[in-house]
Parts: structure tokens; C-alpha cells; sequence
């Protein structure tokens, strides 16, 4: 079963007022070097049953994110394909 | 509270260790230098002089032939870029007020001031001093657009604004209202507007910790594309602390103080960008602001120590203009002019331009102007509490008697070199062309008098019903639900009640009241009118809490001033606000004019909104909306004051059940109003009253439905003998008269409170009694 | 003598001078700790308030938990030190691991502030000992993100060892495990309550006068309490 | 220079109520397939300097996961290298 993956960040020359707090709090854990942090959301969509062909998926999540995930005004997104598991396995926390 | 106060342990010094990277004068920030070398080089004034000919994109930017001629002519020269960003923001009509100017004199010329007048007109916010050493500040401020395009930060950066209008004055914020009106209810559309604007809102409010004490939702369908987004803020303050925003003293040092400057809401001046204008430009660049209400807060704090400790000389928030706005204004109220380094100013993206710069909308920053010596106090303070502050400036003498000039440079580039006064005082004026609107003896004719009423029992009961689950008078808990009420600890009334009540001073109990009121199906019948019955509902909403209402302040929405119909509206609105105003001795202390709204020729209805604001000596003697368990067994007595006449047209009735909107509003008697008012306040104080709610949309039958829900306690109406015939009963419960309230009084006061409004002549009538207890239900007879 | 309560102001606190209040109104005196100062001048107890440290960002509570003063207060509540989270206070504590859990984001995705009935369910804490068990108050709530969260093992042994402290009545409002308004740890020096006490200590203003039994029940618990 | 890219998602034993209201707005939109949506969080950090060693970086970043970015009562995370701007370009919206 395959899971799309969309990605939705604040445009680059939007204020991320999450991010820069998380930014300035990092020197109280003793990390000084980090130059930026940016804030979004990651949403995994699970569609039923095996049969459907992944591309169509993609198209469908498109129309997800387009219409309900991300705002245009202020948001881009990407989306991805990603088998169910394997994306999360790089760095297991 | 003596010792909270007192001990405040872990002053700055005590390595308060910045939140919020330097804070610190940055005469050379890292990063400059590689700024100068990505960038194009800026268009200056020696460049102008070289070029006096190129052609300027000024028509795209807003400004007219004639009023490009004029900048070129007060600066012998073409502008440069960045000049010329700033005087198409500066003669906006946002900024200028270049349509209403003329017609906005008459609340300073005509409405009465005061002693308690301690900032007016023209100020940020006006100020009313309410006791020996406590003063008030208020205003309402729209952000309909942007709340179209983006209803949360729309709504979120309406609130952060106007909060900092009020902080400029040097307040506290204590209290905020929302006034909304949306499309009509069940218009796809209107559900992702009104729950981004509900949402913008509340996140934003209740992060500041200031509370929501009061609103108004509408919904019209002349509202779809163009919903309205008002925000109103209360604030207090010692009188001492009182700010101006003059940036006096020659030498003293420009501070701006707050977030970075980045792209928000440059997509007007975004045509600059590209060095050659022919070319198509791409209008990437963001119209939207986001706001940030966690910087806000510290800004609120850090500016509150900064006024105790007394170490600025002038403050202006940034709002709709940006820098362009606070820098002219601040040097054109003092007569001074400023040198600005405008590489300094902290950046979120490098890759800015001076004229980006200068017209960001970026929110949450303030600017100050501070005496040399004290610059070091300020950085403290900032510091302290984790909040950027950059020098970037000095305010420079004026010359030969004549007003300073205002010089920007940027790496050495002088960009700007302009006399504050003409971008800040000196813009356009129009008296446009106003006409009445043709259709509008027709629509006036058509009056909702004529139409089929219920006249049945059971018509009755169903058309009460099928009110008051109507959108505009259904409950709005939900909505109120999400806004923080109790923040601050000073609460004493706020939604459903008539008017928000906020103690501001808790060791005498003083207090003050707030309520924002507007109709503009009335208005839609008659401007003048319906102006003088939106201050009425205001006035009688502050009123019916005991509360003396003494200020005014408003926010007009309308559609195009080039439209003639919509000139004419305005100026009769305001014709009116100004009149009614004169007549209930209160000052207009201020306001805020939303043209434009509008989508195609159809503009909304005109929508002037007024937020009156009242003093209660001890708000322990506030009175609530609600009916409350009765005193005895046989209930309290219920009087309906005021005069009900048979007046339907523009009413909520007409509209829910015909979708009717014809003849001409109910008549406005403010004398009475007044009367209404002092004899409510004098019951008040001597414990008479246990509950009063006005009357507005829905008649007496909504008024009483809202008092028997508030706690859950029922009621018995009687209708008078002269109504009872055909379908006066209807006309009883559902007229819109004016002048007019609900009140209950403990049973055994009934003679003496109906003897004081004999002898003061307010009409009243016996209406019944609240019900014992346990059934709850309403009944008319 | 006066027993002295420090609250905490955080950058973005806004509950801390009505936090103030209460303890004043309930006896005690108010002193005001600063998140960057680790000196904790001697208080008897503290409260970590209401508001929106850090704007909220990330989640409530996350960032302010790394402030100078909340290693000191973490161990001297670890030592006994009476500690009253509430609200944003509240998620302080599960941040910094003085209490189990969390406050997970509102199940219908809004904030919500109202009157709200509640049941005390021990009176065997430091801010509770002045209630009966099974006292029905009524206190503000208002939070969007107030939805306790724990795994079984947790929200069992809380039940088993009673230290679950307060409970929605009549309606939950943000879709709380078991109901859970506020949790205390096994010492009960620590409590962390979603509902806001101090909104509930003068006619006037508030609901109800219930809130004020929670400031007086740690100056009891104090008076009680050996030098 | 190399961005590192965590994601935090809630258990997936906690009930994730924003995926939920996305899940059951979906027919409206007339898709019917989905059988389940899950909103994390995903924050993107960039170090100063080129220098860094990516391994070194993506430890830190495992450091400020660990203390700040996810709480483990009630979320998950992982972590990977991105190169700036490869992860946006999958299916560009
Ligand atoms: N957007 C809002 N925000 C806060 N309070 C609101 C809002 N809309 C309505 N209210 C409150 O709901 C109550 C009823 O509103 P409304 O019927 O307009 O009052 P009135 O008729 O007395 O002006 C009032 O207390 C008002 O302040
Ligand atoms: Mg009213």
C-alpha cells in the first residue's frame, strides 16, 4: 500500500514566526550554529487498496493539497510518493 | 498589591540573555556589504537630476497625472524610486484620506470637545481622561481586505495593528472588539472567510493576552467578496504617561524597535523592482502581512517599561504604511527632519531594496525617537525582553525657517531627500462628486410596512422562532467561545452582554463601557439616518449597562469614493455622525475611513460603524442584560421603555421572512436616547435595576428571547391594550423603534421606578414579570 | 508571617499579574520570578502561569521549559516545593517532565474558553487540601490546545494513585483522556490544571469565588508544612 | 549547503484530529479512497558555514529533535540530509 506525502512550507518571503522561535531558543541548548529553521506541516495521506496505480494517487493528492492542505496565498507544497514505512526509516529517532 | 508590584526581581543587568538575536545600534550590520554588491544599484537623487526625463511608472502605482506633476514640482526634480513609493503610499487613500479629508473636518469643527479631550483627531487614537490620574484610549480600524485574500492574517494582523495604534498612545491594551460582517451565511465562500477571520482573530488576541469583550457578526449578501473586518482597542494609562508621536529635538536618535523588515504587503509598490519598466513585471511579491502576536507582546512590554522609565520623546507604531509612514509623520508633527541610514534597518531577506524597505508593511514594529542619553535605557529595555531595537536614524533641525527635510541613504546613496510635510500633510484633497442614488426614492418607496405579516397565535410563535434562529440573531457563542474573555482579571461584561465592561482601576472600581454597533440596511435607506441610528445603538448599549457614555469613535466602510452614489453616502453618514454627536455632547475622538469596498460597480451597503465608549464610576453597580431568578415568587417586573411605533422597514423581520429591504429607517430621537440613558444610570446607583437589554434587530421579541436565555429563566409578557387589535401584536414584538429597552426591577420598586420615569417624562410600560423559576418558557398574551 | 508565592513571568505569560492577584486575594504575597533570573528569592511556593510563552510556538510550553529559572524550579518541586502549573503553566510542567503526559491540540481543533463545571477529585495535594473530595467548582477554561494525552500505563497509575486531581463535569471540553482537567505527581507538591483558578476569585469578574480555594490550599498546605 | 529535514508525527496511537477533520472533508471534494490522513509537523535547519560535516550536522539535528522539536509522550520523528532545494522538486505544484 502506498502513502503520498505532501509537504507544506511558508513561502520563502513569508514571516515564520514558529521557526525563528525555535531559532532563538537553540542557544539555550548550547547550539549556536544553526543559521535558520523554517517551519511547515507534513501530512500522509493512506489510500485504499493496492489496485490504484500511484501516479493517479499523485494527481489525487494534488487536488487534496490544492484544495484543502496548503493556502496559496501564503504556502507551497510539494508531493511525493513514498512507500509506507520507508520514508521514515533513515535515521530512526 | 503592593509588594507584586514592588519586587521585581531579575532586573535587566542580570544577563538577560537576548531571545531574539542583537539588539543593538548596527552601524554596520554583517551582511551589508554583501547586500551592495548583489544589488542593483539604487535610483538616488543625483541619479533623478542626471535623468530628469525618464519615465516613471506612476499611473501603475497609483497616482495621477496631476498628482505625479505635484511631486515633481515640490521636489524640482523627478522623484527617485523610493521617493516615489513613498508618495504613492503616503497620497493613497488609505493614508491621505485624500476622499473624505473634507468631509471628516466636521467632527473636529462640529462635534463638542472636552475638557477629558486629552488627544484627539489626528492622533493615533484619542484619549479621554477619566479620573484624576486614568485615561482611556480607543479606536476602531478596518482590514477588510486583506482579510478577503487571507482571512487569518488578514483578521490576526486588523487586531496587531490597531493594538499598536493604541500602544503608541502610551496605553496598555486591555480590551478588544471585533465588529465582522461576511457574506450571506449558507454562501460557500462565507464559511473559509468568517472561520479564518474567527480563528485570525482569537489566535492572535488571545496569544497578546488582551480580551474580547464584544463584536458584531453580520451577515448580508452584499458583504460577499467584501467582508468587513473592523477591530477596536481599548487601552489605559496613567495621564502622565501620555505619548506623542512629534519627533522633537534635533540630535535625538530614530529607533525602530520590533520584528525585521521583510516583504509583507509590498505587492503595490512591487512595479519598482524591475530597473526597466517596460518589461512585464511579475507580481510575485506578497500583498498579505503575517502577523506575529508573540513579538507583539514583548513590544507591548517593552514599551510599557520604556514609557514608566520615561525615555522616548516620540512613538509611532507601523502600520499600513510602514517606515514611510512613521518616519514622515513623526518628523512632519515637530517641524524636525530625519537622517536615515536605511542600511541599518534589520532585514529578514537580504536581497531588499530601499524601496522595499521603506513601504513594508512588516508588522509588530514601532518607532521611537530617543534623547541620546537615554539610547542605552532603550536597548536595555529591548533586550530584556528579547525585542530587536536598531538606531537608524537622527532627527535633524529644521532650516531657515523651514521644516527639516527627511533624507534616507542607503550605503551612502542618499535615496530619499524630501520635506516630511508633503508626504504626511500635503496630499491631495478631493471634494468629489456626490449625487443621491437614482434608485434610491424607489427603494424608499417600497416600504416594508406593506408587506403580509402573521397575525395568527400561531403564526406568531413561528415567526419568533423561525427569528431567532436567524443568522443575524442567532447565538454566537461559538464564535465568542474561541476569543479569551477573562484574560487581564477586569472583565466585568463582555459577550452576549449589551456593551463589554472593563474595571480599569481596581482599587476605586472605575470602570469603563464598550459597545460597536452598526446597520446598514438602514444606512442603505437613508446614510444620514442610519448613521444616527448606529450611534444611537452604540449610545443605548453603553447606556442600558448604568454606564455614562462620553466618546465616539468609528470606522467607515464604503464602497468607491469615485462613485458619486458612494460619495454622497459618505458624506451623509458622516453628516450624520457629526450632528448626532453635537446633539449627545459627546466628541468624535477619532476613527478610520475603508473605501473601495466593492467588487465590480455593486458596492456594499454604506456601513458606517460606531463604537461608543461610557464610564461607570464602580462597575459593581453595572447592570447585566440578563433576566436573573426572580426576587419573589411572582417574578419581577418587566417595563419596556420608550415609544414603539410601527416601524418595519430595513427591520430584520422584513428581511428573514420577505428578503425585503425598502422605505425608510425607524426615526432617531437622540434627546430621547439621552433621557433613556440618565434615567437607566440613575436607577443603577440606587439599586433599582436588576437586568436592562436594549432593543435593536428583532424588535422587543429578540430583546426578551435574549434575556430569558442568558440564564435560562423564563418570562410572561402582556401586550398593552392598544396593541392587541390585528396585527399589532406583531408590530409590538417585532417594530425596530429606536429609544427603546427592556428593564427588570425588584419586585416592591415597581411604583418607585415608574414614578422617575413619569416625572422625566420617559414613556414606560408594564410588560409583564419574569418567570418563577423552573420552566423557563416564554409566553405572550 | 505571609507566605510568599513566586510566579513566573515567561516572555508571553499573560496570566501572571491576574496569577498575582489570586494570591494576593487568598492571603499570600505575590512575587514576580523572571524566566531568566535561576534565583527563586526564597518563595514557599510557585506558579508557572497562563499565557502564551514563546508565542506557543511549537508546542505550549516547549521552549519556556529551557528557561534559567525552570532548573531551579524543577529541582527544588523534585525537593517538595509546592508548584501550581495552569494553562500554558500546565504544559510547562509535562514539558519539563514534573508531571506525565501531555496537552495534545483540542479534539474539534479550536479554542475554547468558557465557564466550566468541575469535580475536585483529592484534596491530597498542595493546591487542593482546602476542597472535599468530590466538590463540584466552577472555573473559567480557555485553551486550544488542553486535551490531556497519556499512554495506558500512565493515565492507569494516575487513577490507581489518585492523582488525578480534577475532572470536566458535564461536558469535556477539549476531548481530555478520562476527562483529566488536571493532574498532580506522586509527591502531590506538583499540580498542573488546565482550568484557571484565578479567573474565579471575585464576584465580579469571574464564574465563581471556587478558584481562590486552590491559592488558599497552598498557604494551608504551608502553614502545615515543617520549616 | 546541506539542509537537515526533521518530521515529527504524532504517535500513531494518539488520535490526530486535524488529520481526521482533513479525512472527513475528503468526500465532500468527491474523494472517496482515502482511508487515512495524518498532520505532523516537518522543520527544516540549515547550519552556518559549508564546512560542517553533513554527519555531524544531522547528529545536532538529532540533539535538538530529541530536546525540542518532538515531545516522545506523544510524537515520532526522523531525520534526513536534504539538499537544498532537491526535496521541493519531486512534483512541483
Ligand atoms: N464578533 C464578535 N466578537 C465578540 N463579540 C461579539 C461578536 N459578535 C457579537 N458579539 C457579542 O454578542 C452580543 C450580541 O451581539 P448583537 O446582537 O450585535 O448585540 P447588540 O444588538 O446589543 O448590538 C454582544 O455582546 C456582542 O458584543
Ligand atoms: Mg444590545
Amino acid at each position: 500500500m502506498a502513502r503520498v506525502v505532501v509537504d507544506v512550507m511558508l513561502k520563502p518571503e513569508i514571516l515564520d514566526p514558529q521557526g525563528q522561535a525555535v531559532a532563538n531558543a537553540l542557544p539555550r541548548l548550547g547550539i549556536e550554529d544553526v543559521s535558520s529553521v523554517r517551519v511547515g506541516r507534513r501530512i500522509e495521506i493512506e489510500f485504499n487498496g493496492d489496485s490504484v496505480d500511484p501516479q493517479e494517487q499523485l494527481a489525487r493528492a494534488q487536488e487534496i493539497a490544492d484544495k484543502l492542505l496548503a493556502n496559496p496565498v501564503i504556502e507551497d507544497f510539494t508531493i511525493r510518493l513514498a512507500e509506507a514505512g520507508s520514508e521514515r526509516t533513515d535515521v530512526p529517532a | 498589591m503592593t509588594t507584586w508590584s514592588e519586587t521585581v526581581p531579575g532586573e535587566p543587568g542580570q544577563s538577560a540573555t537576548p531571545t531574539d538575536g542583537t539588539a543593538a545600534i548596527a552601524p554596520t550590520q554583517t551582511g551589508t556589504e554583501l547586500q551592495t554588491m548583489t544589488n542593483a544599484a539604487p535610483d538616488t537623487v543625483e541619479r533623478a537630476l542626471a535623468t530628469a526625463d525618464q519615465s516613471q511608472p506612476h499611473l501603475e502605482l497609483g497616482l495621477l497625472d496631476e498628482e505625479y506633476d505635484r511631486i515633481r514640482e515640490i521636489l524640482g526634480r523627478r522623484p527617485t524610486h523610493s521617493e516615489l513609493a513613498m508618495y504613492s503610499i503616503m497620497w493613497s487613500e488609505h493614508c491621505s484620506y485624500k476622499s473624505s479629508k473634507i468631509h471628516l473636518r466636521q467632527f473636529a469643527e462640529r462635534t463638542p470637545s472636552s475638557d477629558r479631550l486629552l488627544a484627539g483627531i489626528g492622533e493615533n487614537a484619542g484619549v479621554v481622561q477619566v479620573s484624576d490620574h486614568l485615561a482611556v484610549t480607543f479606536k476602531v480600524e478596518s482590514h477588510n481586505h486583506p482579510s478577503f485574500i487571507e482571512p487569518y492574517q488578514g483578521a490576526a494582523t486588523g487586531i496587531g495593528g490597531i493594538v499598536r495604534d493604541i500602544l503608541a498612545m502610551g496605553a496598555r491594551p486591555v480590551a478588544v472588539m471585533d465588529p465582522l460582517r461576511f457574506g450571506a451565511a449558507d454562501h460557500p465562500d462565507t464559511a473559509r472567510v468568517l472561520s479564518g477571520v474567527v480563528a485570525g482573530i482569537g489566535g492572535y488576541g488571545n496569544s497578546l493576552g488582551v480580551p474580547n469583550i464584544g463584536g458584531e457578526v453580520v451577515f448580508d449578501p452584499c458583504y460577499q467578496n467584501n467582508p468587513l473586518v473592523n477591530a477596536l482597542c481599548l487601552g489605559v494609562l496613567p495621564v502622565q504617561h501620555l505619548q506623542q508621536k512629534a519627533a522633537a529635538g534635533p540630535g535625538n536618535i530614530v529607533v525602530l524597535l520590533g520584528a525585521r523588515t521583510g516583504r509583507d504587503g509590498i505587492g503595490g509598490v512591487s512595479i519598482l523592482a524591475s530597473a526597466t519598466f517596460d518589461e512585464e513585471t511579475e507580481q510575485s511579491l506578497p500583498s498579505v502581512q503575517a502577523g506575529d502576536p508573540f513579538t507583539e507582546k514583548l513590544l507591548i512590554e517593552a514599551c510599557l517599561e520604556i514609557y514608566e522609565a520615561q525615555l522616548v520623546v516620540g512613538i509611532q507604531d507601523l502600520g499600513g504604511a510602514g517606515l514611510t509612514c512613521a518616519l514622515s509623520e513623526t518628523a512632519a508633527a515637530a517641524g524636525t527632519g530625519m537622517r536615515v541610514w536605511l542600511e541599518r534597518v534589520p532585514l529578514r531577506e537580504a536581497s531588499m531594496e530601499p524601496h522595499e524597505i521603506l513601504s513594508s508593511e512588516s508588522q509588530e514594529r514601532m518607532l521611537l525617537v530617543v534623547a541620546p542619553e537615554k539610547l542605552d535605557a532603550v536597548l536595555q529595555t529591548a533586550r530584556k525582553w528579547g525585542v530587536l531595537a536598531t538606531a537608524i536614524g537622527e532627527v535633524t533641525p529644521a532650516v531657515d525657517g523651514q521644516d527639516g527635510r527627511l533624507v534616507v541613504t542607503w550605503h551612502g546613496h542618499t535615496v530619499v531627500d524630501v520635506p516630511p510635510g508633503s508626504l504626511a500633510d500635503d496630499g491631495p484633497v478631493y471634494a468629489r462628486p456626490m449625487r443621491e442614488p437614482a434608485d434610491l426614492i424607489l427603494v424608499q418607496a417600497d416600504r416594508a410596512e406593506t408587506l403580509p405579516r402573521p397575525a395568527t397565535p400561531e403564526q406568531l410563535r413561528e415567526t419568533v422562532l423561525r427569528m431567532v434562529a436567524s443568522p443575524n440573531l442567532c447565538d454566537k457563542t461559538w464564535i465568542t467561545e474561541q476569543y479569551d474573555r477573562y484574560v487581564r482579571g477586569n472583565t466585568v461584561l463582555a459577550a452576549p452582554e449589551d456593551a463589554g465592561v472593563v474595571r480599569i482601576d481596581e482599587r476605586t472600581g472605575l470602570g469603563v463601557a464598550l459597545s460597536v454597533d452598526g446597520n446598514s440596511r438602514f444606512a442603505r435607506l437613508n446614510p444620514y439616518q442610519g448613521a444616527r441610528l448606529a450611534l444611537a445603538e452604540a449610545y443605548r448599549n453603553v447606556a442600558v449597562t448604568g454606564a455614562q457614555p462620553i466618546a465616539m469613535t468609528n470606522c467607515l466602510n464604503f464602497g468607491s469614493p469615485e462613485d458619486p452614489g458612494v460619495m454622497w453616502q459618505f458624506a451623509e453618514a458622516v453628516r450624520g455622525l457629526a450632528d448626532g454627536c453635537a446633539e449627545l455632547g459627546i466628541p468624535v475622538t477619532g476613527g478610520n475611513v475603508s473605501f473601495y469596498n466593492q467588487t465590480g460597480p455593486v458596492a456594499i451597503h454604506p456601513t458606517p460603524v460606531v463604537g461608543v465608549l461610557g464610564v461607570l464610576d464602580d462597575v459593581a453597580q453595572r447592570v447585566p442584560m440578563g433576566f436573573l431568578p426572580p426576587t419573589h415568587p411572582e417574578g419581577d417586573p418587566i417595563f419596556l421603555l420608550g415609544e414603539t411605533r410601527e416601524e418595519l422597514s430595513g427591520s430584520e423581520w422584513a428581511w428573514v421572512t420577505h428578503e425585503h429591504l425598502g422605505g425608510v429607517p425607524p426615526q432617531v430621537d437622540l434627546g430621547r436616547e439621552q433621557l433613556l440613558a440618565a434615567v437607566i444610570a440613575d436607577a443603577a446607583r440606587v439599586g433599582h435595576l436588576r437586568s436592562a437589554h436594549d432593543l435593536s434587530d428583532g424588535g422587543l421579541a429578540q430583546s426578551v428571547v435574549e434575556s430569558c436565555l442568558r440564564h435560562g429563566v423564563g418570562a410572561r409578557i402582556t401586550l398593552p391594550d392598544e396593541f392587541t387589535a390585528g396585527t399589532l401584536p406583531f408590530v409590538y414584538l417585532f417594530s425596530e423603534s429606536a429609544g427603546r429597552a427592556i428593564v427588570t426591577v425588584p419586585r416592591g420598586q415597581e411604583k418607585a421606578f415608574a414614578a422617575v420615569c413619569a416625572e422625566r417624562g420617559l414613556p414606560y410600560a408594564l410588560i409583564g414579570v419574569t418567570d418563577d423559576g423552573s420552566s423557563g418558557t416564554l409566553e405572550v398574551t | 508571617m505571609t507566605a510568599r508565592v513566586g510566579v513566573v513571568v515567561f516572555p508571553g505569560s499573560s496570566d501572571d499579574t491576574d496569577a498575582a492577584r489570586a494570591v494576593h486575594l487568598a492571603g499570600g504575597e505575590p512575587v514576580r520570578l523572571w524566566h531568566d533570573d535561576p534565583a527563586l528569592y526564597g518563595v514557599d511556593a510557585v506558579v508557572l502561569p497562563g499565557g502564551a510563552s514563546y508565542g506557543d510556538y511549537l508546542r505550549g510550553g516547549a521552549i519556556a521549559r529551557f528557561a534559567p529559572v525552570m532548573h531551579t524550579i524543577i529541582d527544588a518541586a523534585l525537593n517538595g516545593l509546592p508548584v501550581l502549573g495552569i494553562g500554558n503553566g500546565f504544559q510547562i510542567l509535562c514539558e519539563a517532565h514534573l508531571l506525565p503526559g501531555a496537552l495534545a491540540r483540542n479534539q474539534h481543533l479550536t479554542f475554547r474558553s468558557r465557564n466550566q463545571w468541575l469535580r475536585i477529585e483529592t484534596s491530597a495535594t498542595a493546591w487542593t487540601n482546602a476542597f472535599r473530595p468530590g466538590q463540584e467548582v466552577l472555573m473559567p477554561v480557555k485553551h486550544g490546545y488542553g486535551r490531556y494525552v497519556a499512554d495506558r500505563r500512565t493515565l492507569d497509575e494516575l487513577e490507581a494513585t489518585g492523582r488525578v486531581v480534577v475532572r470536566y463535569l458535564r461536558g469535556n471540553p477539549n476531548g481530555s483522556e478520562h476527562d483529566i482537567a488536571g493532574i498532580a505527581n506522586a509527591a502531590g507538591n506538583v499540580v498542573g490544571l488546565m482550568p484557571h483558578p484565578e479567573y474565579a476569585v471575585e464576584a465580579l469578574t469571574g464564574p465563581s469565588l471556587d478558584g481562590l480555594g486552590v491559592f488558599t490550599s497552598t498557604l494551608k498546605h504551608l502553614a502545615g508544612a515543617p520549616a
